[in-house]
């Protein structure tokens, strides 16, 4: 373990002897994220856990930026952030009345928990330190995580969604030599999971239906046109 | 539609007493301040009327307490009469607090409730008003009763929880008698002639 | 610039590098404070002239100009209540999250051919999902102040912002597909030469899609008259009922900055971004007529004319909010899902296929090098690029690209 | 599966359960005017029910009434509707000549005409101001008073007050008219004339005023009358009935030789319409868009009154005459009676018994009515159009309280 550790440090020293600022903001990025992970968990009272959650994954997208993913950065912002989290918050606000704010966790199910999430950790790190470019490449990848080669775009990544692979040396349409499949754009499987989630989408929106007494027409109907029931 | 002409007046002078001013009462052909009305109101309401005055600026009709719910329901739905408006309700507490004075009244103390009707079809109006006791059988602090009209004109709703505030009256049959105007725990009737301001409200220093 | 401190002066290399980066995060930080002063005096002369009178005089010289300075120094002196049942951590935060959402956004935002903070290629779409992070801000200083009333304001403002995304996110799609690309700097530079050549006469679908595009934004930013969070005729003052002093200015400052951040992205979008109407710099001859020219003045002229349209737009937003009663909720939702969304897909549409049947654009101004249906990117210009700031990769898959430029003809 | 659900009588369906919530609206509350206290029972943004508290401005004046004589009464009859002083004055003054039996100059009674009007104009600049301000718009608010302040000023020429006049007066008035004043009325009335079309366009065809208003809070004539509502309450239910025109003969003889137009919509139309903005599509009879349209139409139809009661009043030769003296002997006897002012039909009743000081004073509020109709509109209503119905009744606390 100590070995690893040791080998993250020249992370941070550039090659001209100044803060490598990569790395810096890197080990900020990741440290910011792991600790405010945690802190959800710790956190008690329900709409503290949704705000960290919300630091927490706007920590990810500062990771993604860092390392050049631009498109994957402002996504994990927008959808992660922007939309998943806020829906959570509604809920969490609109259910956070006295009884619920506050969960108080029994001291066996934080033990079991930390047994449970110790474990996962363990086997991460394991198989992370024995990955190759990890613990080998030390000595001489020393400047620190190369920049990405040149302006990192999102245009190849738009082309291919629609059907034109420019990333590779293969024209699109011919067999790739590695696995003989036809490297064909992400449409088909972009279609499908929009689709999925349109499905899913009505389900719920049909099991959370309002369930009204058949008969009253009630006050309430008439003014059933947009409100905020 | 003008109006042309009026009763030309120099400088400002008294009219001579008597005569009264010409009252909107008289509406084209139906008098109804005349006798052909009180006749009709008369059978509608055997017993009903107890007084007439047709000589007063505003004549007025006396109207028997007990009968004031039925006279009213006449008026209201009547096709000729159709007082659809109801104007004000007053409650006027006829009692003179110094005995001197009390002596030289011509009249004994009593409560008065005065009804202002109008018809907005025939633009005519009628004044009606019953005699009550001032307390109900004399028990000082307990108010007289009256059947209340807020069935026929909802306006009364507020009008008879204003009088019910100031002068006390109850109003039987009333959806939701409370004080209107003071605060729900206020003792007396302030418009009363005898009333004495509380010495304090809540700690608020009264005189 | 960091050579020359690291060569010259001899600074070691990571104090220079730090010096950098705080001086460009406080020039957009002051940029951002010094619009927010200036826009709420601006408010109140432009509100005053609208109703006939004459707006703070008295301060600082005959144009009372240091108002908003006085403002700021009674939002400072004054005492930063807290309600007793409010939830402490998350009623402090708030205004600080709301604040920082608008001022992240602010990087992505090109003010002229260089300046930009960062040159991100996704720069749309990074600009709108940081606004979309704002609406936190309220919602959890709704939550947090405890307060019926606020809750219901920032129940109010959260529905609103986040069903307005919708129709915003589709307005913007239009000039990123006329230019082909997300890079705010490359869409500005398509647009530059006559002002025929802004986006918003580029074709009547666009035209149409610039005043949607209008009143999301208007709505997404809260002003009249979408302001339901601070309807102080219904709600007393919606979600910042219990904030005052500092924190309440740090929400005064963050509507103004998105303000003047989404009338920016309207300039650089649909109206030229640093491209004057007239291209003076290559009527003087002072820059190549590309739009991409490098010289100080030219820059400094295209700085103008941004700062110029976003104030125009800002003011435009004031003088709606004077002029025009608030709606209802219920109708703000109803613009918004049976209008705006609409309306913004149809007009989507309509640039499809004008794009498709006049490649050219109509007049055919444009001499073909910036045929608005290839895609101009700064790494797919093969190495004869232009001499940009960000060095060129080789690019070695030159003959896929030619196959697409026979594909799209 | 959903067929077993839809005929099992015994699944009790019901709603997403929000509980009602009572909101209080008030009585500090920045869109009431003045100190009214509305509580509401909402669930979420519909209000089911609503209550007015009133009594916050409760001054008796009518308790006070019965011990001062009935001219030192008129400073009092000015604090109940303080937007509308001079109607008040006027309501007052003419109960006491009634029962007096007091006849007033030519010269007095065109003065007053002119004067009661300009009231009238003064008190509607406010109530459409402050409903702009209800809805969320300003600036009406700053438009409206700017020219209210030119009356004022004409009216501290006229009894050195802005707002608590006591000029009408029982058996006329304070003092005459000082020289030059009416030119200026008549310069004011000159420029007033394209600023109202400047308030059509800024608020009655804004089209966001009419979604706001339009179709909201619809009363029926039937139910007008049976509330006792009055003025343009009333008149904007579409029931033609003026005081001025249809009430008392000597209040109705105040207004011999003037030719107006009663405001109101008969069949289809409004008197004189073809210059005014037309009725919006969604606009139904008794919604709070002609409530409103009602009272801009009034302002125009008082300048016409003012006008020739400027003409009348110049060619009037005859003194001013004197008013009253202070502890003037009032004649046994009761009297009713109501005058059109701007908010509605104020009525005084006054009983008399021969010395000075009369007997019981009653006022009868035209807010007071149309207020208790609030509860029969908002019914099911959303909480933003609360303050849009309170704003289209146009009360004053005042005039409620007493």
């Amino acid at each position: 373990m100590s070995s690893s550790v040791a080998q993250l440090l020249p992370v941070l020293a550039a090659a001209e002897g100044g803060l490598n600022w990569h790395g810096f903001f890197f080990l900020l990025f990741a440290l910011l994220a792991c600790c405010l992970a945690v802190a959800v968990v710790l956190a008690d009272n329900v709409v503290r856990m949704a705000f960290y959650l919300v630091l927490s994954l706007g920590a990810t997208a500062g990771l993604f930026f860092l390392a050049g993913a631009e498109f994957v950065g402002a996504m994990q912002l927008m959808i992660y952030v922007g939309g998943t989290l806020v829906l959570l918050i509604f809920g969490v606000m609109l259910t956070a009345q006295e009884p619920f704010v506050s969960i108080k966790t029994p001291v066996r199910d934080k033990v079991l928990a930390g047994l449970v999430g110790g474990a996962l950790l363990a086997v991460l790190i394991q198989a992370a330190l024995s990955g190759p470019a990890w613990s080998g490449s030390a000595a001489e990848g020393g400047g620190g995580v190369a920049l990405a080669a040149g302006q990192p775009s999102a245009t190849p990544l738009g082309m291919a969604l629609v059907g034109i692979r420019v990333d590779g040396d293969v024209a699109s349409g011919e067999k790739s030599p590695e696995d003989g499949q036809v490297r064909s754009g992400y449409l088909l499987p972009f279609e499908i999971v929009s689709v999925h989630l349109l499905v899913v989408l009505v389900g719920a929106a049909y099991l959370a239906r309002s369930k009204r007494r058949k008969s009253s027409g009630g006050q309430g109907a008439d003014l059933s046109t947009g409100g905020m029931r | 539609m003008v109006r042309s002409g009026s009763c030309e007046a120099a400088a400002s002078v008294r009219l001579p007493t008597g005569v009264a001013c010409e009252t909107q009462q008289v509406m084209g052909d139906k008098n109804m301040r005349g006798p052909a009305f009180l006749e009709s109101l008369e059978a509608a309401v055997p017993g009903g009327v107890v007084g007439t005055n047709l000589e007063a600026i505003d004549p007025w009709v006396e109207v028997a307490p007990a009968a004031v719910a039925d006279v009213c329901r006449w008026l209201h739905d009547s096709p000729e009469t159709g007082f659809d408006s109801l104007q004000c309700i007053t409650a006027v507490d006829w009692f003179e607090p110094d005995p001197k004075k009390a002596a030289k009244a011509g009249w004994d103390p009593h409560l008065e409730l005065v009804y202002h009707l109008w018809s907005t079809r025939a633009r005519v109006s009628l004044v009606l008003k019953t005699k009550l006791p001032r307390w109900k059988d004399d028990q000082p602090g307990v108010p007289p009763e009256v059947a209340s009209v807020a069935g026929i004109w909802r306006t009364a709703d507020w009008h008879e929880r204003e009088v019910y505030d100031l002068s006390g009256v109850v109003f039987v049959g009333h959806p939701d008698l409370r004080r209107i105007l003071c605060p729900e725990d206020w003792e007396g009737f302030p418009l009363r002639k005898d009333y004495e301001m509380p010495l304090d409200y809540h700690g608020i220093r009264g005189r | 610039m960091a050579e020359y401190l690291i060569q010259t002066v001899g600074l070691p290399g990571w104090l220079t590098w730090s010096l950098l980066a705080v001086l460009s995060a406080v020039l957009i930080l002051n940029l951002m404070a010094g619009g927010a002063l200036v826009f709420i005096w601006a408010e109140r002369k432009v509100s005053a002239r609208i109703q006939d009178r004459l707006g703070p005089t008295r301060t600082g010289g005959s144009f009372g100009w240091l108002q908003s300075l006085a403002d700021g120094i009674k939002l400072l002196a004054k005492e930063d209540l807290m309600p007793e049942g409010a939830d402490g951590m998350l009623f402090r935060v708030a205004p600080y999250v709301s604040f920082c959402a608008s001022f992240a956004a602010f990087i992505g935002l090109p003010f002229a051919f260089d300046m930009v903070g960062l040159r991100l290629n996704v720069g749309v779409f990074y600009v709108v999902a940081v606004l979309g992070l704002e609406v936190f801000g309220v919602i959890l200083a709704g939550y947090a102040s405890a307060s019926k009333w606020s809750l219901f304001g920032a129940m109010r403002e959260a529905a609103q912002v986040v069903s307005y995304e919708v129709p915003l996110g589709m307005c913007i799609v239009v000039p990123v597909m006329l230019a082909g690309t997300m890079d705010l700097v490359t869409i500005a530079e398509k647009q530059a030469g006559w002002f025929t050549n802004w986006y918003l006469f580029h074709d009547p679908f666009t035209f149409v899609v610039f005043w949607v595009y209008v009143t999301c934004a208007v709505a997404s930013v809260n002003r009249a008259p979408f302001d339901l969070a601070e309807a102080e005729s219904e709600l007393v003052a919606g979600f910042h009922t219990e904030y005052s002093g500092l924190r309440w200015s740090f929400f005064f400052m963050a509507e103004y900055s998105s303000m003047f951040l989404v009338s920016g992205l309207a300039a650089v979008l649909f109206l030229g971004g640093w491209n004057g109407p007239v291209p003076i710099a290559t009527l003087l001859g002072l820059s190549d007529g590309t739009g991409e020219s490098t010289g100080a003045i030219v820059r400094l002229l295209g700085l103008a004319n941004l700062l110029g349209k976003a104030t125009l737009g800002v003011l435009i937003m004031m003088w709606i909010r004077w002029t025009l009663p608030r709606l209802r909720i219920d109708q703000v939702m109803t613009t918004c899902l049976k209008y705006c969304t609409p309306i913004a897909a149809v007009m989507f549409a309509g640039a499809m296929t004008w794009l498709w049947v006049f490649p050219g654009g109509v007049l055919n101004l444009d001499d073909g090098s910036r045929r608005p249906g290839e895609i101009r990117e700064g790494w797919l210009e093969g190495p004869g690029g232009r001499s940009t700031a960000v060095s060129d990769a080789p690019v070695d898959d030159a003959p896929a690209l030619a196959e697409i430029a026979e594909v799209s003809k | 599966m959903s067929q077993v659900i839809d005929d099992d009588p015994r699944i009790i369906e019901f709603d997403v359960r929000t509980d009602e919530m009572l909101v209080n609206m008030g009585p500090q509350h920045p869109s009431t005017h003045g100190v009214l206290r509305l509580v509401l029972r909402t669930d979420g943004e519909i209000v089911s029910e609503i209550e007015p508290h009133i009594g916050y401005l409760h001054r008796c004046a009518e308790k006070i009434g019965e011990n001062i004589s009935a001219r030192q009464f008129i400073p009092y009859t000015d604090r109940m509707d303080y937007l509308a002083g001079m109607n008040m004055n006027l309501g007052w003054s003419l109960a006491v000549e009634k029962l007096m039996r007091l006849q007033v100059t030519e010269k007095a009674r065109h003065l007053r005409v002119l004067i009661s009007e300009m009231g009238r104009i003064a008190s509607h600049l406010v109530g459409m101001g402050a409903y702009g301000l209800d809805l969320g718009t300003f600036s009406p608010f700053l438009y409206a008073f700017r020219e209210r302040e030119k009356i004022l000023d004409l009216f501290e020429e006229a009894c050195g007050a802005r707002l608590t006049y006591s000029y009408i007066t029982v058996g006329g008035l304070t003092a005459d008219l000082p020289p030059g004043w009416l030119e200026r009325c008549e310069a004011f009335l000159e420029q007033f004339e394209p600023i109202i079309r400047e308030y059509h366009a800024l608020l009655t065809t804004n089209a966001i005023f009419v979604k706001r208003t339009a179709g909201i809070g619809v009363l029926s004539p039937d139910m007008a009358i049976n509330y006792g509502c009055s003025g343009p309450v009333l008149r904007g239910s579409g029931v033609d009935q003026d005081m001025r025109r249809d009430g008392e003969p000597i209040y109705t003889a105040m207004y011999d030789g003037y030719a107006f137009e009663v405001a109101v919509m008969k069949d289809g139309h409004y008197p004189r319409d073809h210059a005014y903005p037309a009725v919006p599509a969604d606009a139904v009879l008794g919604d709070c868009w002609h409530r409103f349209f009602v009272r801009m139409l009034e302002v125009v139809q008082s300048m016409d009154l003012v006008r020739q009661a400027i003409d009348q009043y110049s060619a009037c030769k005859g003194p001013l005459g004197e008013p009253v003296k202070v502890a003037e002997k009032i004649p046994a006897g009761d009297v009713y009676l109501e005058t059109e002012c701007p908010k509605g039909q104020m009525g005084f009743y006054l009983i008399g018994n021969g010395s000075a000081i009369p007997w019981r004073v009653r006022a009868r509020s035209s807010s007071f009515s149309n207020l208790s109709v609030l509860a029969e509109l908002c019914h099911g209503c959303l909480i933003a159009d609360v303050p849009a119905i309170v704003g289209s009744l146009d009360i004053v606390m005042g005039e409620i309280d007493r």
